[in-house]
């Protein structure tokens, strides 16, 4: 199979560089490894903003539906329940429908795999009923099931949040955030007054000590202050944060560099969201953490950069769109994030991890 | 920081570790075994394993690789569980016309006491029932077996330990010279000096020779290798392209590529091995793969080991070859004995560096 | 518990479906996953561990830690959470490595 | 942490078999894992590498941008065999063992 451009990943990134090259005439193919496009904005309920001035102010799974409507008004090939699996010597990206493994041959990939949840140990942290903060949005708002009655949420990113009040809009009773920051470096002040407001407990400089229960987490120890207090819980959530997912872009062999503010590790790109492998590009949360208006920017200026490459829009006229999409980019994310990626982006040409196979 | 030694092994494999550990049985002090990263980062930590005799060749060769097989239970005794296994080795063939040749093969062998047997289908399918139906034949033979890599460098490191060598790792060697009759060794860390220096630095053997001026002909040859998921124990044997492991994964794989220290996989041979591992063990389809991976196996010139004392070079040893999983335990013997009493109770001239000229 | 009448989104369950957990029967909706149909039922425990025999459920849900594993219609280590529940879909817990069986063949 | 914590969820590795390989120089998160499996089950180390890189970080005072990542591989999730077996009927660098012995004059070489 062949294509102008292979968009691996089909959530708010990968469709929004979609959108910008299908409708300048490239003939695009997205992969995705669900049965729907949207990734992570189908179950999200909360209202998203920023979003770009092209967009209105909505909430999450009708963004999806928007951008998703988009692309059906061009030749987008959509490869649902397929995922990549590796890739051919000739570069080739082998993927699977789960009865065979085929070879796509592109002339250019945009890779927008998303952020991972990332982990917080703690003892008997692997007993069911222990999910990640995602895990839990996921079956409340994409699949309509409660994952519990009493729930204790491990962290308060601005994510774990929006998904404490949607687990409270169902009915499940919050019986805590546990957070191991103090309260002052909270991020998100409006969100939690809100929850606070509400009579969910806060407890700040806190880490859970343990979690019990017998085939699945019945209780849990947090420790505040050195005080230890026994909470019944029968879901806790974790919200470890998130980083990129970057399986595909060290197959590809892109350089890597650590940005703290990004999410850690993520692939070496420049101002047109290329990598240092010829014709990779990314988007998205894969190209450091940000916020959801900010991940469609990503998504659009990845987008207009193959354009010009494969000269379906001026040289001028690309630059122009993107340097207005880096204007927005700016007030679209938090002040770190932004200096981080700018900073990871001046350091383009200088790689901290490299070459990964050759020993 | 201690930075003089009676010898220095440079290379930490399967193969340094192997002399270290014999060394250190018989004198106490004086070893220091450096490595560019971690033990195990390299070759002998990117490899099915095998302890392999049956079906090297020529005669001598598989002669030696049967000493080495037959070191490997009292290394256990010695080192503690490494987990090997003489499970008997199997090759099996697909086309009749291969029996001929197999027969050969045991008759040759027979006389330098490797017993290999020429099994019918029925039997090959008696002892490995899940094998293929449509399989023609096997040669088998009860000395091959195979180990586990991590553990056996694992359990060599804390011998030797114990018997006080020293280690120092992510401590890249970048420069050798001879001075006043011993070895002056210059690494990222420290400046070493030594009597003895033992090149063992496998894939990189070259480069090591070159810090002395001396041409060590290894080359790199890729081989990729396919894991499944732990599953019930069902195979029986080393199969000559696939082995269930202890806690039972299965590594498959069989290839040879020139890729230079590439170390990346490729989905065309990935294929190509799932390939031979569904044709070999058509059960194993419904196994689920959850990594390929690939080791640079080093390959001297000629294929044949590179071992004993380096000629026009006092005091200065290499050890470099193919199989170092086999044959770590007979060359660690070896070296040992080459260094402590001056020669070795197996001739080992056949593999003098100096056959390069 | 499935959630009849979400907050926002409104009322969504789909064609509801019957599966069966070790051959008791259970009521889910097309659009769940394997996994959520069966905290939806109260089950939590998928499956035990293979060294510490722990008990194991979901945990990430986007397909990556394999906490899910079980047994989907005679495949052993399905990702629950990445698979659809059908009608009359058989699920058992993943309590062991698996079993390679051997195809049937003409000898 | 306590140190019976679980750190690697599929080959449950605990908090104090990752802090030994450290102490024996251990300090990439691949270091770790050829000592200890872990990282080694089906997840492939997807949940387990920043847990492991805190503990290296804790340990050694190495920053995070000098603690490397895993060296990834293919698949990137795991896949049947006999699907991994489509498409490919060529044998060109997959070998069989028995391929390599030399016969000359009806004797091994």
């Amino acid at each position: 199979m062949e294509t102008d451009v292979l968009i691996i990943g089909g959530g708010p990134a990968g469709l929004a560089a979609a959108i910008e090259t299908a409708t300048r005439g490239l003939d695009v193919t997205i992969v995705d490894e669900s049965s729907s496009l949207g990734g992570q904005l189908c179950q999200q309920t909360q209202l998203i903003r920023p979003l770009p001035s092209v967009y209105q102010p909505m909430r999450g799974f009708e963004l999806a539906k928007v951008l998703t409507e988009q692309i059906n008004d061009f030749t987008v090939g959509t490869l649902l329940n397929h995922r990549v699996i590796g890739l051919y010597a000739d570069g080739s990206v082998g993927l699977s429908d789960e009865e065979k493994v085929f070879p796509v041959k592109a002339k250019k990939i945009v890779v927008a795999t998303g952020a991972a949840e990332q982990a917080v140990a703690f003892p008997k942290w692997t007993l069911p009923g222990i999910i990640t903060i995602g895990a839990a949005q996921t079956l409340v708002n994409r699949d309509f099931v409660m994952p519990g009655k009493e729930a204790v949420i491990v962290g308060s990113s601005d994510f774990a949040l929006d998904v404490a009040s949607q687990l409270l809009e169902v009915g499940v009773e919050v019986k805590g955030i546990v957070e191991k920051n103090p309260a002052a470096a909270a991020r998100e002040k409006e969100k939690t007054d809100a929850l606070i407001g509400r009579g969910i407990p806060f407890y700040f400089n806190s880490f859970i000590k343990e979690a019990r229960g017998n085939g699945q987490v019945e209780e849990i120890d947090i420790e505040v202050n050195g005080e230890i207090l026994t909470v019944s819980a029968d879901v806790v959530c974790i919200d470890g944060g998130r980083s990129p997912i970057l399986d595909s872009f060290y197959q590809l062999g892109c350089s890597f560099g650590y940005q703290k503010e990004l999410g850690g590790w993520i692939p070496q790109y420049n101002r047109q969201f290329k990598t240092d492998r010829e014709n990779v590009f990314l988007a998205g949360n894969a190209a450091g953490i940000s916020q959801q208006g900010a991940l469609l920017l990503t998504g659009m200026i990845a987008g207009i950069s193959i354009c010009e490459d494969l000269q379906t829009i001026r040289s001028g006229e690309a630059e122009e769109i993107r340097d207005a999409l880096w204007e927005e980019l700016k007030l679209s994310e938090y002040k770190d994030v932004w200096e981080g990626r700018t900073k990871h982006i001046e350091k383009f040409s200088s790689p901290v991890l490299k070459d990964q196979f050759i020993s | 920081m201690e930075t003089s030694y009676e010898t220095i092994v440079i290379g930490g494999g399967v193969v340094g570790n192997g002399i270290a550990f014999h060394l250190s049985e018989r004198y106490k002090e004086g070893v220091l075994v450096l490595d560019k990263k971690y033990p195990m980062s390299g070759t002998s930590g990117s490899t099915q394993a095998w302890v392999w005799v049956h079906n090297k060749t020529p005669s001598w060769y598989a002669e030696f690789n049967m000493y080495s097989a037959e070191l490997y239970p009292y290394l256990s005794k010695k080192i503690g569980d490494v987990e090997y296994k003489r499970t008997g080795g199997l090759s099996p063939f697909f086309n009749e016309s291969d029996r001929e040749k197999a027969k050969q093969l045991a008759e040759s062998y027979r006389k330098i006491g490797i017993k290999i047997k020429v099994l019918s289908r029925e039997k090959v399918l008696e002892k490995e029932p899940f094998m293929n139906p449509e399989v023609a034949g096997a040669t088998y033979s009860s000395i091959d077996g195979n180990v586990n890599p991590f553990r056996l460098i694992d359990m060599y490191m804390r011998a030797s330990k114990k018997n006080g060598v020293h280690y120092s790792t992510y401590n890249k060697v970048t420069e050798i010279q001879k001075q006043d009759g011993k070895y002056i060794v210059v690494s990222d860390q420290a400046t070493y000096v030594c009597k003895n220096l033992i090149l063992a630095g496998g894939t990189w053997s070259r480069e090591l020779g070159e810090m002395l001026g001396i041409k060590i002909p290894v080359n790199q040859l890729r081989g990729q290798i396919l894991v499944s998921e732990p599953l019930k124990p069902f195979l029986n044997f080393t199969i000559s392209g696939l082995r269930q492991a202890n806690n039972g994964e299965v590594l498959m794989g069989y290839s040879m590529e020139q890729a230079g220290f590439n170390r990346a996989t490729t989905l065309d041979v990935i294929q190509e091995t799932a390939n031979m591992a569904v044709r070999y063990v058509p059960a194993l389809g419904k196994a689920k793969i959850v990594r390929a991976f690939s080791g640079i196996r080093a390959m001297p010139e000629d294929g044949f080991p590179i071992l004993g004392k380096v000629p026009g070079f006092e005091n200065l040893y290499v050890a470099a070859t193919h199989s170092g999983v086999t044959l770590s335990p007979l060359i660690g013997t070896l070296i040992t004995e080459l260094i402590l009493d001056g020669e070795t109770s197996i001739p080992i001239d056949r593999y003098s560096l100096s056959r390069f000229g | 518990m499935h959630i009849e009448n979400h907050p926002i989104l409104g009322k969504q369950l789909q064609e509801p479906v019957t599966f069966y957990f070790n051959d008791q029967p259970y009521k889910a909706y097309t659009q769940q996953s394997v996994a959520a149909a069966l905290m939806a039922n109260g089950v939590k425990k998928f499956g035990l561990s293979r060294k510490l025999v722990q008990s194991r459920g979901l945990f990430c849900s986007r397909g990556r830690c394999c906490s899910c594993y079980m047994t989907v219609n005679g495949e052993d280590h399905v990702r629950t959470c990445m698979t659809k529940v059908e009608e009359g879909m058989s699920v058992y817990p993943n309590l062991e490595d698996p079993e390679v069986r051997r195809e049937k063949h003409g000898d | 942490m306590d140190k019976t914590t679980i750190i690697c969820r599929c080959e449950e590795i605990s908090y104090e078999e990752v802090e030994e390989v450290i102490e024996h120089g251990g300090r990439t998160f691949d270091d770790v894992k050829r000592l200890t499996r872990c990282g080694m089950g089906p997840c492939q180390a997807k949940i387990c590498t920043g847990l492991v890189a805190n503990i290296i970080h804790e340990h050694t005072a190495l920053p995070l941008s000098e603690i490397p990542l895993q060296r990834m591989r293919m698949p990137l999730s795991p896949i049947k065999l006999e699907i991994l077996a489509t498409n490919s009927t060529a044998f060109s660098a997959v070998k069989s063992v028995l391929d390599e012995v030399e016969i000359e004059d009806g004797k091994v070489r």
